[in-house]
């Protein structure tokens, strides 16, 4: 990239954000200042709710339903959005200004083909004729490695994978060839090994036409792969901001350096009991699938009591499948799930009360896993006393006991609903209820990956806690490694509905690795601002295209 | 040319400007257009035309006031999450929720509020309005806004109970075929399918013709024709909410079927089920209305709104309004109750649009 | 009074009766009570008031009320009003009731009767002709009779023609009728909608199906439940039959009939709505006829049944019914009161006894006399029975309220009332259309062994004197024996009869009929189509 | 496609069942019902023996299980049998009926459903204005209104006050060309076009405000796509499938809920025969009725399905 100084391009001061909620108006974003000049990457990073696609959404002079800019002045290229007229604005949006948004799967009209959206913007701004940007769109797909790029612009969304969407969408947002381009976490929805070649092409293409960029992301690792500055924001205001070395190397503040501190947490590796101890869990050469099409082949692993096994892979790998199967939802076509030497009947609804409450289940995403009617109490109490009977004074001294244990404070909690609670808390209901059934096996599915990193940090401690007090067995699924290193005992690694790979956690973190999980663990971005271009100058790059096409 | 065609003019033209002035956008466009409309409409229907919008915006003006302060009222009145809901209420939410408030006080003390029993014979034909009778007499000499505050009784009350017994019937079939599936949800779509392929007004003939005519049989069938829609909804809604991942929680904890329903499914379901109640009332209201229309409603003297437009419906061709007044009475607690169901929509979709 | 205003009143009244709103009768009594001699205000009518002669030509469209698609050319099964409409247009009877409800020949050019009036011989029109060309003879009228009679029959008219023992052929345009037992009114039965003459086949059944007839106008396209175009027939036997054509148009729904005949899409409807009666007669473009009838509506209770087997009882309920209040307010003064008696005083030999008025002190004293203050009885009723009837019975309700009688109104389907509440529920509400003479309506309902005898009422008096005046060819004597019943229905017969409705009709300004009309059925008797003229 | 085609002959094969249960509903309905055809056809003047004879003369004394598989036998085979009042066959009895029940609807249909999807776009495109509210209001209040008086005030002001249209429809057998003929039919068409315009009205709306929260919807937004064509292009293509369900229903209603407007304006549709039919008990004409009302249904439902399908890209191009 570039260093010499470039001309100003946009200029924001003191943008403050209001959004609509409970009835009021309330301010968001707290008196933001950004510069940025042309050719220039800037990243923004926070957690959720630090206001930063608003604020990436305010610079396109827009604002989303419920949103409204109420004070500062957003000034690109020398034109004063927040006075000029609501057309005066949209002229500049896809022409001057372009979005990238997080889910390309949705963010695509599943009514048009590709194209068709693509050439929208030129075609609506007069650049060029209708088939001069195909032409151009198709130059642009080669650009950005997408396989077939005389023909994959004329398919349906739907029929093409995620990974080639999301550069569609770059490409899309380049039909116009903007000075601006807003990056809205653009890699978050994608596979490890997706994401990669995702970002290698952005950054490609961000170079080649020299655009400056806006890269919103909660992702440090990313971030250092892609910005020439980078701005730390926490609930609407901004922590600091620096170029992407310093800050790196040499944050400032406190909380910068607590997001950094974030991938400390580490506990020792366990070994399996000896002596012809019986696992808590075993699945043993499980089959399953979904009406005629197979999912699980031959799927076998055992997990024993006070021990966690993660099983990684990529989406459609057959992680949560496997779950399925265990707890019953989905009857294994052959194969057995035997819990504790006792084989357990292949669907739930044949499975005793006891046989069931030995297993529990922690969800992903808190927000469905929580019925958002039933106070805290009742979810909580409700295994209690549906498996032992518990009434009146014990079921609520119990509950309470429970909330204790996930460091809830009864008495605030107690009565509460779930959508009155943060994120995070949800997440420890989920486990206080997986809990009150006193089960010896929970399944945590990607527990934490819904989550900000302090957050699922505060998780992660609770259920090793946990585990180490209740002597647990967790299966841990999940598809970020870093959690994988930090919580597990035993790394079952999964792809297309096999294991690949399997055994203790330092045996699979050490080389020689199967080539799956080779690819899996080179995959994850790291803090160092050049590992992206390592990385590729290793693989070499026309490695990148191959993984995006499975 | 005369004063109030030039005061009209003014007053529009007047308040135009202010909002243009002070720049408010849609109600200039408002006035701006009526008073465009105006032009075309006075030329072509003169002063009465004049007239005619004037007393509209004078309704209009009379409605969106009571709202206005009905809205007010509540929020004094009542408390907490209630208070709160009301205070972002549309005014048109708030004048439906005057309007049913109004209706149901009409038919909880109609004999209070009533001058006249229902079938107490008063007057003549077709009385005029005097101090005694605020709408005059209808055809055998009985009060017709007597029997309008009774007719609130009778036909909101024979709605109620047979939207609530529908509910009742289809929203259980419905949660029930939506948490087993398999072999019961199949069944009951098939007797869905039947019972909505026969055209409802066929239908509720039949089955009137072959049970008699009274309260309870009339109740039932119409029951029986609008349970399909209900469970159709109910099955959708709680279709969406039995693959959440708090339903799996409670099936792998081995909950069964009433537990699940009551306690997981029905408290998330209740928003589009209450909407929809609103408007499944409105329909109820109508149907038994036709059906008045072909003769098959409630018993006379029975005071019920259908009948009161079917007796009186002819006069119409002759510009009498006596008809209008039932007629309107349906319409406007219709219109009142989709105005709640649309704000009760609006709020459980979450929907800022 | 001065004669300038003797002469505007004269004028104003003639112009009343040339649109015909005004019959000889009514000219004649006014003119009277103007000061005009009798003679003087007879010649006025002819100079003034005499209604132009009728013109030819034009089509006249007609709105009927109570068409059903599944009406039929089938005699014995014609019952809506609609194709009894149609039945007096495309199809001819022996004998005619004429406008001034008297009886005229038809298809019969005339009739004469054995002095016991067992025999009826009926001489037929020579010139008479079916539509298809084919002449009118006794073979067809024979087999027209025949058709309802007989073990297969399925014809609504065979109770009336049971007594008929033969029909033979005296020759080609002479039939005679033997009875079993005497009946003068032979003749007058012949008028019956149901018995009319159809072509007959070869074996002596009548080809109903091709809807042939000799009826003044013949059937070009016909559509039950939904109209009829029919143009004249050259060949006809009868006077009139001035237009040159007619549609017919079945509009069931009062709103609809009115709307037409005001937006000038038809030229006359049957049956008007009474509650907008006086509405639309301040529209002068529309004419209303107003013609007291012998329908009535009648409120049968069984004799045999507690409370109602008890003549106080009955009394006390045909007492406290205010008939004045019920015809104002349901019929809005298109009807006549009734007396408890089934003659109206549209047919021969009304007896005219004193009106029985509202009297519910009198009703009271009845009551208390039977043991049966605080009587509560169900009156069942059905909107189809009579347009208001639901009303009517409501209103009465609360009449007899001062009587200290309550009276529960059970509206009942409309569907099958005739089949499930009539002759099945001790009281209900019934309609009954006119009939010509007394005879045939107090044998039909009135008889003690009558199927029909919706009163279940016996009085062996009563029973003696009808089958005795059923052959009385003396007028007087007959007279004085249905005065004789009368009494005895009046006072202790179980009906109540509030009223006999008129028949309300319109057409508009331009159809012209003549100076009467028939009481028998809507329209001029049904028969507006070959009566009425377009004058101008 | 092929996936389409079996769905189709799924449906249609449940169709069929569905329209054998409610045939034998409405055969022993129609026995249920109090009195017969012979006492229908007869009227109050019948007498027992009539009654008899014209039992015996129709078949009415075999067990009604037997008439049933009779007719069953015969509806298999294409023959719904005679009208057993006018002994017509059913076919030349409904056929012109249904053809005129058939013309009315499409009728109203053509003028109502583009209008019904024009002012839902528009008012979706103007959502929170005050033409939303007044939209909202008028909508309301038709679907409020009884069709019927519906109708009476149709005819009040344009047909009685201002003589513009007949107030009639009774197009049976006057011979007139199309302009006539649409002339005519143009009142009862405008009271079925008020009833069911804004309830496809409201769900346009309704279907289109619900995509606006999409992501696409902003994307869209934020490529400088102005309002209306965010609107056309980017959110109605989305909503099609509740947009054709309630359509669909709403054709359904045309042709089988319009009694009320027949009579009304005295036009000579299905519906009025179904009513007389059922009152004259005449089984084997209500049955065919009723089996062509829920055969509408069923196949209107279909093509909803279908349409559902066909305009869901997903769908439509498989992977």
């Amino acid at each position: 990239m570039a260093d010499t100084k470039k001309d100003l391009l946009l200029k924001i001061r003191d943008l403050r954000i209001e959004g609509y909620s409970d009835e009021k108006w309330l301010e968001i974003v707290h008196g933001i200042d950004l510069t940025l000049h042309k050719g220039e990457v800037m990243g923004l990073i926070g957690e959720s709710g630090a206001g930063k696609s608003t604020i990436g959404l305010a610079a396109m002079g827009f604002a989303r339903d419920g949103c409204r800019i109420s004070g500062g002045s957003i000034e690109f290229d020398g034109m004063e959005l927040t006075t000029t007229s609501e057309s005066d604005r949209r002229a500049l949006r896809g022409s001057r200004i372009a979005y990238v948004a997080q889910s390309a799967a949705a963010s695509f009209n599943p009514a048009h083909k590709i194209i068709d959206q693509h050439t929208e913007a030129p075609i609506h701004y007069r650049i060029r004729k209708r088939l001069e940007a195909q032409e151009d769109a198709m130059e642009l797909y080669e650009r950005l490695r997408l396989p077939n790029p005389q023909e994959i612009g004329f398919r349906y969304p739907h029929q093409v994978s995620g990974g080639q969407l999301q550069r569609a969408m770059t490409a899309m947002a380049m039909a116009c060839r903007p000075d601006l381009i807003i990056f809205d976490e653009p890699t978050t929805a994608l596979d490890v090994t997706t994401q990669i070649e995702v970002l290698a092409a952005i950054r490609d293409i961000v170079e080649q036409f020299n655009t400056a960029a806006i890269y919103i992301t909660h992702d440090l690792a990313v971030v250092a792969q892609m910005a020439d500055t980078i701005k730390v924001l926490l609930k609407g205001n901004e922590v600091e901001e620096a170029d992407t070395e310093t800050m790196l190397s040499n944050p400032k503040e406190d909380y910068t350096k607590s997001l950094w501190a974030v991938r400390s947490f580490k506990r020792e590796q366990k070994e399996r009991p000896g002596g012809g101890a019986v696992p808590v869990v075993s699945v043993q050469n499980v089959d399953a699938s979904y009406g005629d099409t197979p999912v699980l082949h031959d799927v076998s692993f055992d997990i024993y009591a006070g021990m966690t096994v993660a099983v990684v892979g990529e989406s459609g790998s057959g992680k949560s499948t496997t779950a399925r199967c265990i707890t019953g939802l989905l009857p294994p076509s052959s194969g057995k799930i035997v819990m504790n030497g006792v084989e357990m009947p292949p669907g739930y609804k044949q499975r005793s009360k006891e046989q069931l409450r030995q297993a529990q289940m922690i969800y992903q995403m808190a927000d469905t896993a929580l019925n958002p009617k039933v106070r805290i109490c009742d979810i909580i109490g409700r295994p209690a006393q549906f498996y032992m009977g518990l009434k009146g004074g014990a079921l609520k001294s119990r509950v309470d006991e429970l909330l204790d244990l996930i460091e809830l404070e009864p008495s605030k909690y107690y009565s509460r609903y779930p959508t009155e609670l943060s994120g995070g808390q949800k997440q420890r209901i989920g486990i206080a209820r997986a809990l009150a059934a006193e089960p010896n096996f929970i399944i945590c599915d990607e527990v934490t990956s819904a989550l900000d990193q302090l957050v699922a940090e505060g998780i992660l401690k609770l259920l090793d806690r946990l585990q180490k007090e209740l002597n647990l067995a967790y299966m841990f699924i999940t598809h970020d490694l870093a959690t994988v290193r930090s919580i597990a005992d035993e790394v079952v690694v999964m792809k297309q509905g096999e294991v690949v790979d399997s055994g203790p956690k330092n045996e699979m973190f050490t080389p020689p690795h199967h080539p799956y999980t080779d690819l899996l663990l080179s995959s994850v971005p790291e803090m160092d601002p050049n590992w992206l271009t390592t990385v590729l100058e290793e693989r070499g790059v026309d490695n990148i295209g191959e993984a995006a096409t499975v | 040319m005369n004063y109030f065609v030039i005061g009209y003019y003014a007053l529009l033209i007047g308040a135009s400007c202010l909002a243009a002035y002070y720049s408010v956008r849609s109600a200039f466009l408002l006035l701006f257009s009526l008073t465009l409309v105006s032009f075309i409409v006075g030329i072509v229907g003169g002063e009465s035309a004049l007239w005619t919008i004037t007393i509209c915006a004078g309704i209009l003006a009379l409605c969106i006031g009571t709202a206005y302060a009905f809205r007010e009222f509540l929020v004094i009145v009542l408390w907490g999450e209630g208070s709160k809901a009301i205070k972002t209420a549309p005014l048109t939410a708030t004048f439906g929720l005057f309007v049913i408030m109004t209706y149901a006080i009409a038919g909880i003390f109609a004999p209070i509020i009533a001058p006249y029993g229902e079938a107490e014979v008063i007057a003549g034909a077709f009385a005029p309005a005097d101090e005694n009778m605020l709408l005059g007499a209808d055809q055998l000499g009985r009060d017709l806004f007597s029997r309008l505050v009774f007719g609130a009784r009778n036909t909101v009350g024979i709605a109620l109970l047979a939207t609530t017994f529908a509910f009742v019937l289809g929203a259980l079939a419905g949660l029930i075929a939506a948490t087993l599936g398999g072999f019961f949800d199949n069944l009951m779509s098939r007797v869905v399918d039947v019972i909505m392929s026969v055209p409802s007004l066929i239908f509720a003939l039949l089955l009137l013709s072959i049970m008699g005519t009274n309260a309870f049989v009339l109740i039932f069938i119409i029951a029986i024709i609008y349970a399909p829609r209900v469970f159709r909804l109910t099955r959708a809604v709680a279709g969406n909410v039995v693959v959440m991942d708090y339903i799996e929680a409670a099936r792998l904890r081995g909950e069964g079927l009433w537990y699940l329903i009551r306690r997981e499914i029905l408290p998330n379901s209740t928003a589009p089920l209450i909407a929809e109640f609103g408007l499944e009332f409105c329909f109820v209201f109508l149907l038994v209305a036709g059906l008045s229309f072909l003769g098959l409603g409630i018993q006379p003297p029975t005071a019920d709104w259908g009948s009161m437009v079917r007796e009186n419906a002819t006069l119409i061709s002759f510009g009498e309004i006596t008809p209008l007044f039932p007629a309107g009475a349906i319409a406007l607690l219709t219109v009142a109750v989709n105005f709640v169901v649309d704000w009760m929509l609006f709020r459980s979709s979450g929907l800022k649009g | 009074m001065s004669d300038k205003y003797r002469d505007d009143l004269i004028d104003r009244m003639a112009v009343e009766a040339k649109r015909g709103r005004l019959s000889r009768r009514d000219f004649m009594h006014y003119a009277m009570a103007a000061g005009v001699t009798a003679s003087a205000a007879g010649g006025l009518w002819t100079s003034k008031a005499a209604l132009a002669a009728p013109k030819r030509g034009g089509t006249f469209r007609l709105g009927t009320h109570d068409g059903n698609t599944s009406d039929t050319h089938d005699p014995g099964t014609y019952l809506s009003f609609s194709i009894i409409q149609l039945a007096h247009t495309y199809r001819s009877y022996l004998t005619q009731i004429t406008p001034t409800n008297e009886l005229g020949p038809d298809a019969a050019a005339s009739w004469s009767a054995t002095d016991d009036a067992t025999e009826w011989t009926f001489k037929l029109q020579k010139g008479a002709s079916f539509h298809s060309g084919k002449p009118f003879t006794a073979d067809d009228a024979i087999a027209s009779l025949n058709h309802h009679r007989g073990e297969k029959s399925t014809s609504a008219a065979k109770a009336l023609l049971k007594d008929v023992t033969d029909i033979v052929k005296d020759d080609e345009h002479t039939i005679t009728v033997k009875l079993a037992t005497g009946n003068a009114d032979l003749p007058w039965l012949m008028t019956d909608y149901h018995l009319a003459m159809c072509p007959a086949n070869s074996d002596g059944t009548i080809d109903w199906q091709s809807g042939d007839g000799t009826g003044p106008y013949k059937i070009v396209h016909n559509e039950f439940g939904v109209g009829t175009k029919l143009e004249r027939h050259d060949g006809w036997h009868g006077e009139g039959a001035y237009f040159d054509a007619v549609e017919m148009t079945v509009l069931n729904d009062p709103n609809a009939r009115q709307t037409a005949l005001v937006t000038g899409e038809v030229d006359g409807i049957t049956q008007l709505e009474l509650k907008t009666l006086s509405l639309l007669q301040r529209n002068p473009n529309i004419l209303v006829d107003n013609v007291p009838s012998g329908a009535a509506i009648t409120m049968p209770m069984f004799c045999d049944v507690a409370p109602f087997d008890n003549v106080d009882v009955r009394m006390a309920l045909k007492l406290a019914i205010d008939r004045e209040d019920i015809i104002k307010k349901i019929t809005f003064d298109t009807a006549i009161p009734g007396n408890d008696f089934h003659i109206s005083p549209n047919m021969p030999y009304w007896p005219d006894l004193p009106q029985r008025t509202y009297d519910p002190d009198k009703a009271k004293f009845h009551l208390k006399k039977a043991g049966q203050e605080n009587l509560t009885v169900d009156l069942s009723t059905a909107d189809s029975v009579y347009s208001g009837a639901v009303d009517m019975c409501v209103l009465y309700a609360e009449h007899a309220k001062a009587a200290g009688i309550n009276i529960n109104v059970n509206r009942e389907p409309n569907d099958g009332y005739y089949s499930e509440v009539w002759l099945k529920k001790p009281f209900c509400m019934v309609q009954w259309g006119a009939r010509p003479t007394p005879d045939v309506m107090l044998s039909l309902a009135y008889k003690d062994d009558a199927a029909w005898n919706e009163s279940h009422w016996q009085n062996e008096r009563f029973n003696e004197l009808l089958l005795q005046a059923k052959a009385e060819l003396d007028q007087e004597k007959r007279a004085e024996m249905y005065r004789e019943m009368a009494q005895l229905a009046r006072d202790d017969g179980g009906t109540i009869i509030p009223m006999f409705t008129n028949f309300v009709y319109a057409r508009a300004k331009n159809v012209a009929h003549g100076e009467n009309l028939a009481a028998s059925w809507q329209m001029d008797g049904a028969r507006a189509c070959s009566r009425w003229w377009f004058d101008s | 496609m092929s996936d389409v085609l079996s769905i189709v002959l799924k449906r249609l094969g449940l169709g069929l069942i569905t329209l054998l249960v409610i045939s034998i509903l409405i055969f022993f309905a129609v026995e249920l019902l109090p009195g017969d055809i012979a006492q229908a056809v007869l009227g109050q003047g019948a007498t027992e023996e009539n009654l008899k004879a014209l039992r015996e003369q129709l078949g009415l004394n075999q067990p009604a299980i037997f008439r049933y598989l009779e007719w069953l036998g015969g509806a298999v085979q294409g023959d719904f049998g005679v009208s057993l009042i006018s002994g017509r066959s059913v076919a030349e009895t409904i056929g012109p009926r249904f053809a005129a029940t058939l013309f009315l609807a499409s009728y109203a249909a053509v003028i109502a459903v583009p209008i019904a999807i024009l002012l839902g776009i528009i008012v979706a495109l103007l959502r929170d204005s005050i033409f939303d509210r007044v939209a909202n209001v008028l909508t309301l209040t038709s679907i409020s209104s009884p069709e019927f008086f519906l109708g009476y005030v149709l005819i009040l002001y344009l047909a009685v006050k201002n003589p513009w249209f007949p107030a009639l429809a009774n197009v049976n057998f006057q011979d007139i060309g199309t302009v006539e003929l649409y002339y005519r039919t143009f009142l009862p068409a405008l009271t079925m076009v008020l009833v069911v315009v804004a309830h496809m009205m409201r769900m346009t709306r309704a279907s289109i405000i619900n995509l606006l929260a999409s992501p696409y919807i902003e994307m869209a937004r934020l490529k400088g796509t102005p309002a209306w064509k965010v609107i056309v292009k980017h959110a109605l293509p989305n909503a099609w499938a509740p947009i054709i369900n309630v359509v669909a229903l709403n054709l359904a209603y045309l042709i089988t809920g319009v009694v009320l407007v027949e009579v009304v304006f005295v036009y000579p549709g299905i519906g009025q025969l179904l009513v007389d039919s059922v009152t004259k008990r005449d089984f084997p004409v209500v049955q065919a009725c009723c089996l062509i009302f829920a055969a509408t249904f069923i196949l209107l439902n279909l093509a909803a399905d279908v349409g559902a399908i066909l305009t869901n890209p997903r769908l439509r191009h498989p992977k």
